[in-house]
């Protein structure tokens, strides 16, 4: 019993790190109460000795926590390259958001809370990194929750404005009742298969016949969950209004790392409980009773249009990254209605290049924000020369984040289309190449304020830490190298395709 | 060229002049414009090497081995992914007589468009550090031979484009600046598609013999390379093929600019700064066709050929619709946009032939579009700089108080119109000669040369209301003659307009042989993939 | 007609759509949060019964307790937030709280 | 090598004027003397075409000398072989008899006009157009094929262009000069369809080789139809160039330039060139081509002739006389009789100059004065421009003893001919009631300007003879219009070295079922076929005439004396007119004016029938009401069928107000807008109720359920 | 109908007539109280299916814990002087359409579906055997409970408390 629970507590080293460092933290508050600026640099050595684990654990490919009852390769973890490869991004993420918590004025403000803070952020890396690498019902359901309690605290952490208040609230209340839908929608699929484990899950289903009609309804209701957590349409409401109510920092660590989770336990969640089988050249047949596909096209489509036409309209710039983002999730469904390992390895490829450009474009926006107090469209007019830096830096991202040529997110949007036009579906490619044209719009639309626009009165130039150009820089680099050299970042997704299951 | 990698140099050299205006301080204007001035002479001076090494018998179009200067090497390798085996990009740059006369043609204009930046005082660096950016993006779209690279370059200088017209235009430059994009990126997401699709069909043999999906242009044109189920093979029984003819051809269109898809040239034109109206006008405008030549024509010939009619009927359209227009207007600089619009439709319509004098003439047009219309911008940004004006009617009489500039107006105009002994004579002759001995466009062309008489009466009164008649004493102090900065950027082009009007064949001859070549291949592939659909 | 697992099903169906209902209905933040709590006992009546009746050994119970100690945590956390609402705007009717849309 | 000497100097003469031209236009304003230079170099043209024209009608009278090279060549054409474009010249004798026309008459122009434009600002500039005229001009006479000839053409055109908007300040002027260069290009694009139909169906441009080919049985698309219409497009050019109707409204207002230049340009040598190229594509006319020809030529030299009645200014006399002489001209070329219509450009040139050149002389006298109304008597006061101008007249009536009785004599006897053999006695009839209206209009001309009494005293007491510089042209002028130069027999030109040996109808090579009757050759002669299965490319001109069949010989000889009695009676008469009107006063011209204008014709004549109105209402205005339109169209109909659709523009039309205040400045056009109305119908959703939000996900549920369930 | 039946429809009627007034009545604490009989009903019901561990976990959880604080919350946020705690309703029509059909289709797939019925059966020591499920198999969902309970904790304490001003 101990020698398993040994071996099982060596497979989620990260996890147990990102605990004990939550713990730490917690204790760290108790004693520094006084000043509390060592807390964040716990949570990096923390973070960064879990990322150091989540490499180590790349090549790993087993169960962990396989339950007595069944045999061994039912376990509520799956630790597999797959699920190492979004604990890596989210791992990098979180140390990101960190140094960008740090910079940002609005953390800044409550530094008397910020051991809470941290913890909080903690309990958000633990659930993410425990939804990864799910695979079992209950698992996913509990670390949602774990992921979504410490977020609804953390959009209305910093309590400096009405609206982080208005926001924590509508997070609470939406993400309660999806994840009410989803659990209703778990204690029917527990119902006719009875059992929570995918693994089993997928047994029974090839084995026995099933309702179609409730199995389609709860498999339904379990989507809301996760199309909650990855802001698909139609159940992405919240996601405009919390991102613009948060503290920037939460909205971008929301935006990137919660939704990798979210999407990591979604292609776990198909790709474990519904697949038939692989072929040699990765594509999947799935067990026919639910078309995932048509479903996923379909929330796909609505998604990136969604994102793509409202986005237009949008003046915050907060919220307008917020549509962009929906809109992303809609081309990274793209993706996963391929139902192959090549749409895969084009979500992953796209997490890590959304990564750094849409950190990178929250940065910059909370640096002007820092200084000028506001996300407003218009106070970015003529930007551009007053702080050439970030204005170009920022055209970089966003240009970036549209899809062109020689940047990272071109090779990202490639591979999605690649995988797209592979398994055939045109006209799917052909709505999502439009919407891409559409989302030119309003991702132009910012440079046209920064550097086209006449300002009333000549904005001053913001004074930049050296900490602050190298965090850019950071981000900015590869978003330029990837675009032009991508050998690494593919070799490395495609190095971390498996996914334990059939 | 003894492995020196030219075409990266003349492809390249304007990002290490980027980087160098990037580095200078702000304050150092006259430093920047040198090195800019420096840069593009500089690829003017590669491109001539180019020329004097360039053999003039090698045909290129689909035969890799017949292409000239090629640098090619894997950029992108990833093997092991189970379907599709290994993804591979190469860096893969080569011309042929298709790419040759473009690639002159940028490297001059770009020089031209240099000299004519030279009075840009807002954010000079800015403007500069673009301006270069966007010369590589030209450069490298008429030297790629990989799809990929093509297209990572064709999109490369939207952006600068955009920021060029959209800082540095006229009144209305950031509706100017935003359509251009608009439609530009418009089309190029469909290429993107059909690039794709492409990709998914054709294989190519690497070095440890295996076949892999490539981007490979030329491995596209062999009809032995197909896939026997990719989406665009001809060997799958399915209509993609014409699908993504059309699809690839309309993101073209959009860049010739072709009827109905032109809307954002003239107002791309109107605002842009005087150099970016050049660039556009004599380059960038080029890419549309060269990019048809390039890669529609031979990857789908059959559908090219069957097409042919549709492609004369659209060049036609461009022809008269645009001259028409252009008639109608009122702006000096609107007109000879709508003056592209029409020349360029002489371009598609030498196309359209299918005929190694029509196609000829085709390039030999886009060429010599690229240099009248460069002067003739280069013309009304002369007045423009003086009078601030543009109004057509505003002027009149100048041909006594600029007898020069009207030297030069007189021959540019007369180059648009078609006039013998300059150099647009012998391309339109050489267009409607093409298309006439085609069958499919022989009615077309008669339609056609109504362009000459629509062409020559707007040029012709243009002519007339800003240079003759009574000078308009309002202007008696701005208007001066031209000074020498214009002198050097307008006698240049002059020369290349009389003397290639007299001696074609110096352009002709570099042109020929590949222009064989994609004729001859037209015809033989499309048989073949007729036959292997069948 | 002998009481059998659609019988439970039902009255999880029913209190479900109530909570629902409720969550859509009410204006005040805390009735919604109460809505909230419906919904949860509907799942886990389901869990219990699918456990009890489909011999599925004893695990649904044990998901059952999962789930009331997880809504005593999320409880605990809409209250506080609720309140912290309430301080913000001296109101905790959620209709009138939208500040942020579009 | 003398032939290759020969070819060398013609090129030299080709390219002097193109020298002259480049070394005024770069250095004239340097050196003011400069023109001294052109006038130099076009004394020394003419001198070296003398040369030519003797040796080529002595030595090889029966030999054309050729030379060609290759100018673009697109090597192996797929599916069609070798092929290239080639240029060259070729010299025949109507192009050396041409050369010598116009470098003669080209000189004396030169010489005259540095009396007449002296003190104009932009002398210098002047010259080199006169130079670059003369360039392209004999361009055109020495072309062996049609490429050339276009080239040429069109740069005539550029220089004609050039030369009447001289004097551009004047809007008439420039006016005049686009006028003429757009009626140009009309007939243009018919000649330039036809070389394209020529060229796609023989890869050549050479006119031997495309003869050559005719008359092997290669028809232009295998049809004799495609032949007649090659012909009647390329023949399009010549009715734009030498002022046809319908594209004769450009000569008239051409009359604004210099009158050197309309002497020059626009009465003897490029105005020719449009008979030229009649002459050059003869060989190829189909019948029906030719009676097309012959019913243009008959009509416009009719329809001219009436108009040149009653003008007033004094150059738009000469000018529609031009114009209705020229139609002389193409008539001939329509009736065949090939040797006429180039004897009379001959004629014509010489006369026509003279009298252009002598209006010049007396406008120039009489400060820039060109209304007949204000002249009258200046016989006294300049005698040697009033002795030319009536030679010139008498020639250009038809007079006996002059060149233009020979010219005109055999044209109408070829008319009538004509008339005879195919049944088409309009086109006589008409050319012989010209010949009338020309006595009539020219004597009615030189009578009020040099007879009667001065009207405009002013004027005329400044009036004085002008310099030897001017007057010297007029006197060689009126001496080339007598008839000792051409034959001598006066009134018989086949008599003469001119029709008689040098200029002789070439042998036609269309098939023979489309030739006229009289033009099936009942007998060939040996040479006939050796030239027919001669396949070297150059045919060799057959040394005898065999064009004609018997018929037509008859029908010649038939109406040769009629028609010269009959025109001599109509000419007689004209003159007669004139003066009874004129001179006499018997009858009262205003009482004239009255009688016709009771018909409109007096003021539908002195309107020039309304042609100019008629198109500026019709293809002018409608083309310009086209172009708006299509401008309109473009702005807001294409750009919004593309940027959206029209339609959708319509129904959001209401709400684009709220539109544009928003959003204009970033999704200013239609797509935008498309796409813009989808977000804000899209974001209505985004009410910022929670409780919404999850109403509508539940209702997303449902509907989702619905879709993708298994129903 | 025997009287474990009987005793079934008691609890659901009490089960399901509570919670209609929870989310009916105007009156907050009328719906507190409410929400307090549907605990009860459902926890008779967990009884009935044999889960008597449960049954009282559900009561002493959600009575003593949750529905404490959801009273608090009432009280908190409304002044105790206001003696109608009332509370008004939106989106009645929608919500009544749209619950209707989704519970109406709800019911239909519940009852329709043939579910896996095998006789029930109602095991004895239902709380041993859950400790040793909790403390084996589901060891890390303990685990994650108990940080999770942790992080509500901090997250609640520092949401509500009053900021140092």
């Amino acid at each position: 019993m101990l020698e398993n629970l040994i071996t099982d507590a060596n497979l989620i080293v990260p996890e147990i790190i990102v605990a004990v460092t939550l713990l730490l933290v917690v204790l760290f508050d108790l004693i520094f109460h006084k000043d509390k600026s060592i807390i964040p640099y716990i949570g990096i050595v923390g973070l960064f000795a879990a990322l150091y684990y989540a490499i180590q654990g790349l090549p790993q490919n087993s169960y962990a926590f396989t339950t007595a009852a069944t045999s061994h390769q039912y376990g509520l973890l799956a630790i597999d390259s797959f699920g190492s490869y979004f604990k890596i991004l989210i791992l990098i993420t979180s140390i990101l958001i960190i140094f960008f918590s740090k910079a940002s004025s609005e953390i800044q403000r409550i530094k008397d809370r910020s051991g809470e803070y941290y913890a909080l952020i903690m309990g958000m890396v633990l659930g993410m990194l425990f939804m990864v690498s799910a695979s079992d019902l209950i698992i996913i359901y509990l670390s949602v929750e774990l992921l979504s309690l410490s977020s609804y605290v953390l959009a209305g952490f910093t309590k400096l404005r009405d609206r982080n208040s208005e926001a924590s609230l509508k997070y609470l209340i939406y993400g309660a009742v999806s994840s009410g839908l989803m659990l209703f929608g778990i204690s029917l699929l527990y119902g006719m298969t009875g059992n929570t484990n995918l693994i089993a899950i997928n047994t029974v289903l090839r084995n026995s016949s099933i309702n179609i009609l409730t199995y389609s309804f709860s498999l339904i209701l379990i989507f809301v969950g996760i199309g909650f957590k990855i802001s698909a349409v139609p159940f992405h409401f919240w996601t405009p209004d919390v991102y613009e109510g948060s503290p920037i920092s939460i909205t971008a660590f929301l935006s990137v790392a919660s939704k990798a989770a979210g999407f990591a336990l979604l292609i776990r969640f198909i790709k474990t409980a519904f697949i038939l089988n692989e072929t040699d050249s990765g594509s999947w047949s799935m067990i026919e009773f639910f078309d995932w596909q048509t479903f996923i096209i379909i929330i796909s489509i609505l998604t990136m249009t969604l994102g793509n036409f409202v986005a237009l309209w949008q003046n915050n710039l907060k919220r307008m990254l917020a549509y962009s983002s929906i809109a992303h999730a809609g081309y990274m469904l793209l993706g996963v209605a391929v139902l192959s390992n090549q749409g895969i390895l084009a979500v992953m490829i796209h997490f890590l290049v959304y990564m750094l450009m849409n950190i990178g474009a929250f940065y910059i926006v909370m640096l002007i924000a820092n200084k000028t107090g506001s996300e407003d469209i218009d106070d970015y007019n003529r930007l551009g020369y007053a702080s050439p830096f970030l204005g170009v830096s920022l055209s970089i991202f966003l240009i970036s984040l549209t899809g062109l040529p020689p940047l990272a997110g071109f090779i990202s949007k490639l591979y999605i289309f690649l995988a797209v036009i592979d398994a055939k579906l045109i006209t799917v490619a052909v709505i999502a190449v439009i919407n891409s044209v559409v989302s030119l719009y309003y991702y132009i639309r910012v440079l046209k304020h920064m550097f086209l626009k006449k300002a009333d009165q000549e904005p001053k130039g913001l004074k930049l830490a050296p900490a602050e150009i190298v965090f850019v820089l950071i981000l900015l680099i590869p978003t330029i190298i990837f675009g032009l050299y991508f050998t690494p970042m593919i070799e490395f997704a495609r190095n971390s395709l498996s996914i334990l299951g059939y | 060229m003894n492995g020196f990698p030219i075409l990266s140099w003349i492809t390249f050299l304007p990002i290490i002049g980027m980087i160098a205006v990037l580095i200078m301080p702000n304050k150092m204007e006259k430093g920047i414009k040198l090195i800019t001035l420096v840069i593009t002479g500089l690829q003017v001076i590669l491109a001539i090497i180019l020329l004097s090494n360039f053999n003039y018998s090698a045909g290129g179009i689909y035969e890799a081995s017949s292409f000239q200067f090629i640098e090619k090497f894997r950029w992108i390798e990833i093997s092991g992914l189970s379907w599709l085996g290994t993804f591979k990009v190469d860096y893969f740059l080569g011309v042929d007589g298709i790419s040759m006369p473009m690639l002159l043609l940028t490297a001059l204009v770009s020089f031209i468009a240099t000299i004519s930046s030279w009075k840009i005082n807002k954010s000079v660096k800015g403007f500069f550090a673009l301006f270069l950016l966007l010369d590589t993006g030209m450069m490298g779209v008429f030297v790629a031979l990989d799809f990929l690279l093509f297209y990572i370059f064709w999109e490369l200088m939207l952006l600068p484009m955009y920021f060029l017209i959209g800082i540095w235009g006229g009144p209305r430059k950031e509706y100017a600046a935003i359509k251009f994009f608009i439609y530009t990126l418009f089309g190029s997401v469909f290429m993107l598609l059909v690039m794709i699709g492409l990709y998914f069909s054709t294989t190519e043999v690497i070095a440890d013999g295996s076949r892999v999906f490539t981007f490979n242009l030329l491995a596209m044109m062999d009809p032995t390379n197909y896939t026997t189920n990719g989406i665009l093979s001809p060997l799958n029984p399915n209509n993609y093929r014409f699908i993504a003819y059309i699809a690839l051809f309309a993101g073209f269109a959009i860049k010739i600019p072709m009827f109905p898809f032109h809307t954002w040239l003239p107002d791309a034109h109107v605002e842009a700064p005087t150099p970016i109206s050049v660039i556009l006008a004599g380059v960038l405008i080029k890419m549309g066709t060269y990019g048809i030549l390039r890669i529609s024509y031979p990857i789908f010939p059959q559908i090219t050929l069957d097409l042919a009619y549709y492609i004369g009927l659209f060049g036609v359209i461009n022809i008269i619709y645009g001259g028409l227009v252009a008639l109608a207007q009122k702006d000096f600089k609107k007109m000879i946009a709508y003056s592209s619009v029409s020349h360029m439709g002489y371009v598609l319509l030498g196309m359209a032939s299918m005929s190694t004098i029509g196609i000829n003439g085709a390039i030999f047009q886009m060429f010599n579009h690229g240099t009248i219309t460069a002067m003739l911008f280069l013309i009304v940004g002369v007045v423009y700089d003086r009078a601030h004006t543009r109004e057509i009617n505003a002027f009149g009489g100048l041909a006594n108080k600029m007898p020069m500039y009207t030297g030069f107006v007189t021959i540019a105009f007369f180059a648009a119109i078609g006039l013998p002994s300059l150099s647009g004579f012998v391309s339109e002759a050489l267009v409607f000669v093409g298309a006439f001995s085609s069958e499919t466009t022989r009615i077309l062309t008669m339609f056609g040369t109504l362009g000459i008489l629509i062409g020559a009466a707007y040029m012709l009164w243009t002519l007339q209301r800003i240079f003759f008649g009574e000078f308009n004493k309002k202007w008696d102090d701005v208007l001066t003659d031209i000074d020498f900065r214009e002198y050097a950027m307008l006698v240049p082009l002059a020369i290349i307009v009389i003397f290639l009007g007299i001696y074609p064949s110096a352009m002709l001859d570099i042109l020929n042989t590949s222009v064989n070549t994609l004729v001859g291949f037209l015809h033989s592939s499309a048989a073949t993939i007729t036959k292997m659909s069948m | 007609m002998e009481v059998g697992l659609n019988h439970f099903l039902i009255v999880s169906t029913i209190l479900f759509s109530f909570g629902l209902y409720g969550i859509v209905t009410r204006k005040n933040a805390i009735m919604v949060l109460m809505g909230v709590e419906l919904i949860l006992n509907a799942a886990n009546i389901n869990f219990v019964a699918f456990s009890s009746f489909g011999n599925f050994g004893i695990n649904g119970q044990l998901y059952a307790l999962f789930v009331i100690i997880l809504a005593a945590a999320e409880a605990a956390i809409a209250l506080a937030i609720v309140l912290n609402i309430y301080k913000t705007f001296s109101k905790v009717n959620i209709d009138e709280i939208n500040n942020l849309k579009d | 090598m003398l032939d290759t000497n020969i070819i060398n100097i013609s090129l030299v003469i080709l390219l002097l004027p193109l020298f002259g031209f480049i070394t005024v236009v770069f250095f004239g304003k340097r050196f003011s003397k400069l023109y001294l230079l052109e006038v130099a170099i076009i004394v020394a043209a003419f001198i070296l075409s003398l040369y030519v024209g003797y040796t080529k009608l002595t030595t090889y009278l029966h030999q054309d000398l050729n030379f060609s090279f290759t100018w673009i060549d697109f090597g192996n054409v797929f599916g069609k072989g070798s092929m290239h474009i080639d240029l060259g010249i070729k010299l025949d004798n109507i192009t050396v008899i041409m050369l010598f026309v116009v470098t003669l008459i080209s000189m004396l122009v030169h010489i005259f006009s540095m009396a007449y434009m002296e003190g104009d600002k932009r002398f210098s500039r002047y010259y080199s157009y006169l130079g670059i005229f003369t360039f392209s001009m004999l361009g055109i006479v020495l072309t062996d094929n049609l490429l050339m000839m276009y080239i040429f053409w069109e740069l005539v055109g550029l220089s004609s262009y050039l030369l009447i908007g001289f004097w551009y300040e004047k809007k008439s002027a420039s006016d005049a000069g686009k006028k003429a260069f757009l009626t140009n290009r009309v007939g243009d694009i018919g000649m330039f369809i036809g070389i394209l139909i020529l060229f796609t169906n023989y890869k050549s441009f050479s006119f031997d080789y495309i003869f050559n080919q005719i008359s092997n049985g290669v028809l232009p698309f295998g049809s004799e139809a495609w032949l007649t219409a090659a012909g009647i497009l390329v023949f399009m050019g010549a009715v734009g160039k030498s002022a046809q109707f319908p594209l004769h409204i450009w000569l008239p207002d051409a009359m604004e330039g210099p009158t050197p230049v309309s002497a020059l340009i626009h009465a003897a040598t490029m105005v020719a060139a449009g008979v030229y190229l009649g002459l050059r594509i003869f060989v190829m006319l189909t019948a029906d081509a030719m009676l097309v020809i012959a019913v243009i030529g008959a009509f416009t030299s009719f329809f001219a002739a009436s108009i040149a009645l009653t003008q007033n200014d004094i150059k738009k006399v000469l000018a529609y006389s031009t114009v209705s002489q020229l139609g002389y001209m193409v008539l001939s070329i329509g009736v065949g009789a090939y040797t006429f219509a180039f004897f009379h450009l001959v004629t014509h040139a010489f006369f026509k100059a003279c009298l252009f050149l002598g209006s010049g002389s007396v406008i120039h006298s009489m400060h820039h004065e060109q209304d007949m109304r204000q002249m009258g008597g200046l016989k006294k006061k300049m005698p040697i421009t009033y002795a030319s101008f009536v030679i010139s007249s008498l020639a250009i009536s038809g007079i006996p003893l002059t060149s233009g009785f020979l010219s005109k004599d055999g044209i109408l006897a070829g008319s009538l001919a004509f008339g005879h053999l195919t049944g088409h006695w309009l086109i006589p009839a008409l050319g012989f009631l010209v010949a009338l209206m020309t006595a009539f209009y020219m004597f009615r001309l030189v009578l009020m300007t040099f007879h009667g009494e001065p009207r405009n005293k002013e004027k005329y007491d400044h009036a004085k003879e002008s310099p030897f510089v001017m007057v010297m042209p007029l006197i060689v002028l009126s001496l080339l219009s007598l008839f000792f130069w051409y034959t001598p027999n006066p009134v018989s030109p086949e008599a003469g070295w001119f029709a008689g040996s040098w200029v002789k109808t070439p042998h036609t090579v269309v098939p023979e079922t489309s030739r006229f009757n009289f033009m099936k050759s009942d007998i060939m002669t040996e040479q006939d076929q050796t030239s027919e299965h001669n396949e070297s490319g150059s045919i060799v001109e057959p040394e005898e005439e065999v064009v004609h069949s018997e018929m037509y010989m008859h029908a010649m000889h038939w109406a040769h004396y009629p028609a010269m009695i009959l025109s001599l009676v109509l000419a007689t008469l004209g003159i007669l007119l004139a003066f009874v009107m004129y001179q006499w006063k018997k009858i009262s011209p205003d009482k004239v004016t009255n009688t016709f204008n009771k018909l409109r014709l007096y003021n539908g004549s002195l309107n020039k029938w309304y042609v100019d109105e008629i198109y500026n209402s019709t293809f002018i205005g409608g083309t310009m009401v086209l172009s708006r339109f299509l401008s309109w169209f473009d702005k807001y109909i294409v750009d919004g069928i593309v940027n959206g659709t029209a339609a959708f523009t319509r129904v959001f039309s209401t709400i684009s107000g709220y539109f544009d205040t928003y959003i204009v400045d970033g999704l200013v056009n239609g797509t935008a807008f498309f796409s813009g109305s989808i977000g804000l119908a899209l974001r209505k959703l985004q009410t910022g109720k929670v409780q919404t939000y999850i109403v509508l996900v539940l209702f997303s549920v449902i509907i989702l359920f619905y879709l993708i369930g298994p129903f | 109908m025997g009287i474990y039946d009987i005793i079934f429809y008691l609890f659901a009627a009490i089960t399901i007539v509570s919670a209609a007034i929870v989310v009916n009545t105007k009156n907050i604490i009328h719906s507190a109280f409410s929400l307090l009989l549907t605990f009860f009903g459902v926890s008779g019901l967990y009884a009935l299916l044999g889960a008597d561990f449960l049954a009282i976990v559900q009561i002493m959880v959600y009575v003593g814990g949750i529905l404490i604080l959801l009273l608090f919350g009432v009280m908190l946020t409304n002044k105790i002087t206001n003696v109608d705690i009332k509370t008004g309703v939106l989106n009645v029509i929608p919500a009544i359409l749209g619950l209707g059909i989704f519970g109406a289709v709800l019911i239909f797939i519940v009852t329709s579906t043939n579910w896996h019925v095998e006789k029930l059966v109602i095991p004895k020591t239902t709380t041993s055997m859950l400790g040793n499920l909790l403390l084996t198999d589901y060891v890390l969902v303990f685990e994650l409970l108990a940080i999770l309970l942790l992080i509500a904790l901090i997250g609640a304490a520092s949401i509500a408390r009053r900021d140092k001003e």
